[in-house]
């Protein structure tokens, strides 16, 4: 069979060894009453020749973006993934390896998780980060459960509805089954979190308190005006973050005062995907660090004293503390924490801020353009942007979608798609721009809007 | 073996020699001025950050790597060169399921249509990805019996969760959510940390002597303030549950559920629908049983199937195909909300797929083989390691060091000297009931002359903790670096509040 | 280093345990009854190859192959892991250009419009495939100055037999062929080769005390029956022929050709164009000057360009561009006719001019860099080892071991020494005019960090042919395989007519 | 810049070290009169976003087999290539290396030419074979030159017309300075070379007699009788093959006494992008072996006395042998010998044999359906085939070609397009067939044919 390179032959010769003489005496002790005998619903094999023709058919139906002009974003931006990172991902050392149990035979994935927490907490401004986390909200959800454990017997978390909602709605969620309150506090006119709200929504209750920056309306948030919030009543500040590249031309959470910074680090050259695999973060004050979900990767020496890596405080995690965890997560994005790792490598200081201000330039002239529009359009939110914007639209959406398909374009995001049923802002279309977008896709989107 | 003292100069030195270009990260080496990526001219009025900023602006992350092209793909290459993988060698980590990751999956996962595909595009722009995810689910329906399938689950701890949240929303709907969660102590770790963080509290259940469900145990523990049972078939011992179809009716009859934790899928997919055993829900861990890569730690994914009293609680948005048009229902009054943003790996389920059209229907072929072989290696190991439970053994195989530890030798000793030839060492970390365990899983897609030579290594290293114990002490001898405390450190951080791991490089240098 | 000496119980053996799997050939190891690839089942009738063919009729391959993927992919990744490559470390070998091979260059070539076309395909479906060859050429014609440029011959010394031809076929036409080659002592192997296959006598050229042309030499050679010179610039030393101009004045006035081999046209890409020094016809390795990956051996791509007086002497087709419309001329009465199938390695063709329109008008800090990287080397290494001519270096350097010749050891004992601390070995087999070479080209793409890990080697060896000369002697001591004696067993295999080199598995196994 | 890494400072430390000012200085020794100072008459440098934009709509641009119902062969046959072969060619350790003449470092390498040498011998049934040729129509013409080497003092070779027209020009360009004579022999009715008068053209003066099957015109040709004609005088046969999927259904030459067999292997997992680079080879005897041109790798053992691999008998090659070379050949086709290694070692036995069936099965089914047709289209031919046939398309094959790509089929290559100006058969259309073709593609050609 495909995978299975032992012949019927050899088969035998391995029943014969094991004392058996079928298959089905191996699965003796299988209550007959279930065992499967007949044979499968399901078609026959399938070779290569003919997964090519399906699975070619089925992607050919999906729009790829290159071919595309794309500004969707709300929280998984596309930038540019420089070409060796999908080459040495299909590495099999890389690929087909497990989790770096064992130090020895797994440097290379070690040595590369390390460089990856490094990376983070450089960009974040943190002391340390985490191995990866499933993705963005996910992660963010770990972080807010993370500082529930680190202010003993608090019993409510306040968080921005700047927040992209789908991480909103996994907070709920996953707190479900918790005596936890979640306060949402609205975004005022600037787009920003309505910074009066957010002060008077903590109280002594409190543990922790979130907001995102840019926020899902693309508007940049102050980091200060939370963390303030927060140590004002001893609860700790979370910085949710779902465009890394802002933090090249933005003073990172933990530079103002932020406890804990999450979210999703996908746009480091990870392929969308349809929207997964990606690359949640979680990074934090070195004080915390027994409280961090996740894997951690250290560095420490061999027994010649060569430097080396491993993965430590162990003890934090399931497969050691059982339910007394610091979160039930095992199996993480390791192989897109490589590939951000490596893209980050690539772009580098210079790279990183070359990149930052390319999306800052061309989301600057495509508001300039907007506003210039004497056109049933207008930015939304009055606040500072870095690569995104909410963009109202007086025809509706699904009409600037429709028309700006036509010349191939693909407009944005509609807000209300990340928060059904029967949220606000239904008239709202989120507009990301990277550098991946010639001038010439921005006029593009201009023009299909000059022409309503 | 004792030969294998026997050596020549220069080497281990030597093989030090370029250590310095070929060891470390890349913020060791300090590099200036250098970048790996190049954009296009901007083609738009600069913008000036500093002035739209203000204080907020930064304007350097400092301590950045600084290299080109060159330096970063030599890096990455030489890191690669230190790993061991599954595409070199047999790779016996027990319960992990580190069979051969097919490249075609790796191929149809890449074509732009699906790589390159935004998760907000239109629905009428991703009809194949929906056909895709739908087309899936049908399949993981029939392999399970399952009335639905979620692909959400980012990985097997979350399919965990994701179950756990469905089974308490469904008894909080019928009024009580219940307090406990019963959990064998052969349990893999995942099983009482989901528990918990579902709002529930652990109750672990004794093993009997065949390493089993004690079922006395279990009708003492199971009442009204149980919600679920949390059970692994085959279990981490690789033995079948022979009293599932009772241990189900007991849960059912006092109104709980059972969970099935579906990491051993692979030891019975084709051949027992898990639906026909009683099972209300059970997650799949497409990175063992559907062969898609682990990646270094990830990513996978962890598909859930329910019985039907379950699924008005599946997670949103569920894929509906209504005659050939694919859309995304979020209209789902009991869900229990999102366990991720998006759809789930998506990328992974591409693979998952791609492998399952290759089995098609012989995919019980699979489950067959993997037994096969780890019964296999059980008949040829038994006379040399020691086998605390005597029951048939499924996929893998769990043997411990009682016999080595009489030369002061133990399952870590054993484990480190096997990279010396050139395999991966077995999993040690559990099953709990099994002190010094050596848990081992060759999976179907190991050939017999692998096998076999794995085999003879095991048989080799045992002679050797007779023979010549400190070469096995002092294993691994071959590898790029010598054996770390990494253990000890452990202890340390844990025990003693003062040990500081160096988690990342520092900024200055 | 003598402490290189110094070691730990187990090693070099140890690093053996696993060489029955790690290394040999797939034939050496029986499996049967596997395969590899599997076919959609066949949807026609089945045809019956023994009715059809008779005796003619072949029943199977015996001997082959019987494989799964699971085997394969691992044979071929270890074997893989066996290798020194220019992705891990500087690869010193002079002459062979060793630079970095982009990335990018490798996914271009893959598209599907490229890679998977055939072609046969029409003109009208090949549009993109011509106008590529069409935009290669103008950038080659831009970087030489000739008048076109061919883009069929398959490698350097296949562009060199197609200039050679044209240059007799552009006599031949002017009524005498003539008899002679000039090809100066210090030339590639190549280019004495090429002449004999054109049909010509080769006449050597002594080279002056400056390891450059001696003009006097060239002078008495120089007459009526002389077709070519065939000349390197810079040379084989790395030395730019100062009097070039001069140069092919002289051979212009006796009515020959110059060629020039442009397998260094990496030392002067941007600087100086040939068609300027008066050269008539050169080839290029796209795999050198323009980074297309060697791969362990091959393919290249070996375009050639011509003054206007030999463009009628081109093979067919060219490529010509009717105003965006793009068409294969065979047209060509005075062609020589073709060189290979089809049109020349166009997937080579690809790479190479993704990497010029990576450089575009910067492409001349190629050749500054190269230059610059080559001449700190020498700087750094001329206290240690033996410089047989002083001229100024351009890409590569040319040392000798006749410093550590008197303590016995030869270029050939550094070379394997080099290989223990992670570098490939210079190239030693030519030019012949430096016994004992060791020539060293480190190319543009290595970083300062690199080069100074590389002369610190250099320097270490130095230092050991003093102090440890049998560590020398005996190395490598850290690569797979210890040292081969090639050189014996080649010259035993010309001289003695006895020898019998295993060129192939047995059959019968 | 792109790929040299070293910044402006790091190069100006360089430059110091070496005790210069500027890079001009370290080119003085060239002429000032062509030294170029000017800016280049290139472009700025292209990112790589500018890359994929531009070669992407070059790439669009062409007929990609995979999107075609392709029956294109004529030399160039599009078989299945596994998906793990092109991954696995992106490994460094294959791709960036060079020729392996240090086998310490090189034994990856050296392996796998020395398991092609092994499965060009087992497919030809030849003793020795070398690690490879640019592609087929050079192999040929080495083989030519290695026959006459072998022969002493001849002066003719005689060749049929049934071999690539390609294959006799490219030796009639390498042998237009040789005092050779090349003598050309029809094929006849039945499409095989004229036995009679391949007989009485083969004289003492003959070094070689070349023939090839299947042929062009895709017929099968009898090896006996080429080898029977040369030896008759003393001189050596040649076998030619294009398709070496054929062998696994066919009797190999070295079976049937042919001397020399070489051509073209890229049938064997290796893409046709566009003609090149492709993989030729040469396969002989072993009492040849001093006079085959190109590398060998041979098996020995290194100090230790553990097997290991190396080049050998490099005293035939350039680089040795200058003028006297049996070749002036020296960078190969290195990297798609391995590809066809690796694609061999998983077809295996059984693969060949399954895809050689698949092939002749649907050709069978194809030629049927012509036979059965009323139209005005007949197969130009009657000997036998193997995956290809020539037809003879009454409408004219522009005709035939055009109302097939309406229907997204490639239909064939005209002969014509071989062998131009003026060649025989111009209302010939080669059919080629592989596995890759479904029976809904075969009838979607015969209904195209069936419409006229
Ligand atoms: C028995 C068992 N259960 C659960 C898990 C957790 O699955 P994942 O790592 O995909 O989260 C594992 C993974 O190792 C396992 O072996
Ligand atoms: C100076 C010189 N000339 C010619 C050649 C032959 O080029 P190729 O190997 O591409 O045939 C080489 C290749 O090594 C070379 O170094």
């Amino acid at each position: 069979m495909r995978y299975i390179p032992n012949s019927p032959d050899e088969r035998a010769e391995l029943l014969a060894a094991v004392g058996v003489s079928s298959v089905d005496d191996l699965f003796a002790t299988v209550p007959r009453a279930v065992y499967q005998r007949g044979p499968l619903p399901l078609p026959p094999p399938s070779s290569e020749i003919e997964v090519r023709r399906d699975f070619g058919a089925l992607a050919a139906s999906n729009a790829s973006l290159s071919d595309w002009t794309s500004f969707l974003g709300a929280g998984l931006y596309s930038h540019h993934s420089p070409a060796f990172v999908s080459q040495l991902l299909l590495r099999g050392e890389f690929l087909t390896a497990y989790t770096p149990y064992q130090p020895e035979v797994s440097q290379g994935t070690l040595t590369a998780i390390y460089e990856f927490q490094t990376h983070v907490s450089l960009l974040t401004g943190m002391d340390i980060a985490n191995a990866s986390m499933y993705e963005g909200a996910s992660a963010f959800v770990e972080a807010v459960l993370m500082a529930e454990r680190l202010t003993k017997k608090k019993t409510k978390v306040v968080v921005s509805q700047g927040i992209h909602p789908e991480y909103l709605r996994c907070l709920r969620t996953y707190l479900a089954n918790f005596p936890f309150a979640i306060v949402e506090v609205p975004v005022g006119a600037d787009g920003a979190t309505d910074a009066a709200a957010l002060r008077t929504a903590v109280d002594d209750a409190t543990f922790a308190v979130a907001v995102q920056s840019p926020n899902v309306f693309g508007i940049v948030e102050g980091w200060d005006a939370v963390a303030a919030a927060a140590h004002a009543k001893n609860a700790l500040a979370i910085g949710v973050v779902s465009e890394m590249f802002s933090l090249a031309v933005l003073q990172p959470p933990g530079a103002r005062g932020v406890d804990i910074a999450c979210g999703e680090a996908a746009s480091f050259g990870v392929p969308p995907s349809f929207g997964g695999p990606l690359v949640g973060f979680l990074a934090c004050r070195d004080a915390f660090k027994r409280q961090i979900p996740g894997r951690l990767a250290g560095k420490t020496v061999d027994a010649d004293g060569a430097p080396a890596y491993c993965l430590t405080l162990s003890t934090r995690e399931q497969h050691i503390r059982r339910e007394r965890a610091t979160s039930n997560i095992c199996t993480n994005q390791g192989l897109f924490a490589l590939a951000a790792t490596m893209t980050l490598s690539a772009l580098g200081k210079q790279g990183l801020r070359e990149t930052a201000l390319q999306c800052l330039a061309k989301t600057e002239y495509l508001k300039a353009g907007v506003k210039a529009l004497r056109g049933p359009f207008s930015l939304a939110f009055t606040g500072k942007t870095f690569n995104e914007l909410a963009l109202r639209c007086g025809p509706g959406v699904d009409a600037v979608l429709r028309r700006a398909e036509e010349k191939k374009i693909l407009a944005g995001v509609p807000y209300a798609r990340l928060d059904p049923p029967g949220s606000a802002h239904r008239d709202v279309l989120l507009v990301a721009v990277t550098e991946r977008v010639p001038r010439a896709g921005l006029d593009g989107l201009l023009a299909v809007l000059r022409s309503f | 073996m004792s030969d294998a003292l026997a050596t020549e100069p220069g080497v281990r030195r030597d093989a030090r020699l370029d250590r310095r270009r070929r060891f470390g990260s890349l913020f060791d080496v300090k590099r200036t001025g250098r970048k790996g990526v190049f954009l296009p001219a901007l083609d738009v009025p600069a913008a000036d950050p500093a002035a739209l900023y203000g204080d907020a602006h930064r304007s350097e992350v400092a301590g950045e790597v600084e290299a080109n092209e060159v330096d970063v793909v030599r890096h990455f290459t030489r890191l690669s060169q230190l790993n061991f993988a599954i595409d070199t060698a047999l790779y016996s980590l027990g319960s992990c399921t580190m069979k051969h990751n097919p490249r075609i999956n790796e191929e149809i996962a890449r074509l732009a249509g699906f790589n390159d595909a935004h998760p907000y595009a239109p629905v009428h722009l991703a009809q194949g990805n929906l056909e895709l995810m739908w087309r899936l689910e049908q399949a993981l329906k029939a392999l399970t019996g399952f009335a639905r399938v979620t692909l959400q689950p980012s990985a097997g701890a979350n399919g965990e969760l994701t179950g756990a949240l469905m089974i308490r929303a469904a008894h909080v709907k019928r009024g009580n959510p219940r307090k406990n969660v019963l959990v064998p102590d052969s349990a893999h770790g995942t099983n009482p940390a989901t528990a918990h963080f579902a709002g529930y509290d652990v109750v672990e259940l004794a093993s009997n002597a065949h390493g089993t469900l004690d079922l006395a145990e279990l009708a003492s523990k199971l009442n009204e303030d149980v919600a679920a049972l949390m059970i692994t078939v085959p279990n981490t011992l690789g033995v079948f549950e022979e009293r599932i179809l009772d241990i189900t009716k007991m849960v059912h009859d006092k109104g709980a559920y059972v969970y099935l934790d579906g990491a051993n899928f692979n030891a019975f997919v084709g051949k027992v629908r898990p639906a026909d055993m009683g099972v209300d829900v059970m997650h799949m861990n497409l990175h063992k049983t559907f062969s898609t890569p682990h990646g270094g730690g990830g990513p996978g994914a962890g598909p859930v199937g329910v019985a039907p009293a379950l699924v008005p609680f599946l997670p949103v948005p569920t894929v509906e195909n209504d005659g050939g048009v694919f859309r995304l229902d979020v209209d789902r009054p009991d869900t229990i909300g999102k366990m991720r943003t998006f759809y789930g790996n998506f990328g992974v389920l591409v693979r998952a797929l791609t492998y399952i059209v290759s089995y098609g229907n012989r995919i019980h072929e699979v489950a067959e083989n993997a037994v096969l072989n780890a019964n296999y290696i059980r008949r040829k190991l038994e006379p040399f390691y020691h086998l605390k439970y005597a029951a048939p053994s499924y996929h893998e195989v769990v043997f411990d060091d009682k016999k080595q530890a009489a030369k002061g030798l133990h399952n870590i000793d054993v484990a480190k000297r096997l990279m010396d030839y050139g395999f991966h060492p077995p999993t040690m970390s559990f099953p709990l009931i099994v002190p010094g365990a050596l848990m081992i899983e060759p999976t179907e897609s190991e050939p017999k002359e692998e096998l076999d030579a794995f085999v003879d290594a095991m048989i080799a290293i045992a002679k050797e903790c007779e023979d010549a114990p400190e070469i096995v002490h002092g294993a691994p001898h071959t590898t790029p670096v010598r054996r770390l405390d990494e253990a000890g450190a452990a202890r340390e951080a844990s025990k003693v509040g003062n040990f500081a791991p160096v988690l990342r490089a520092p900024t200055v240098r």
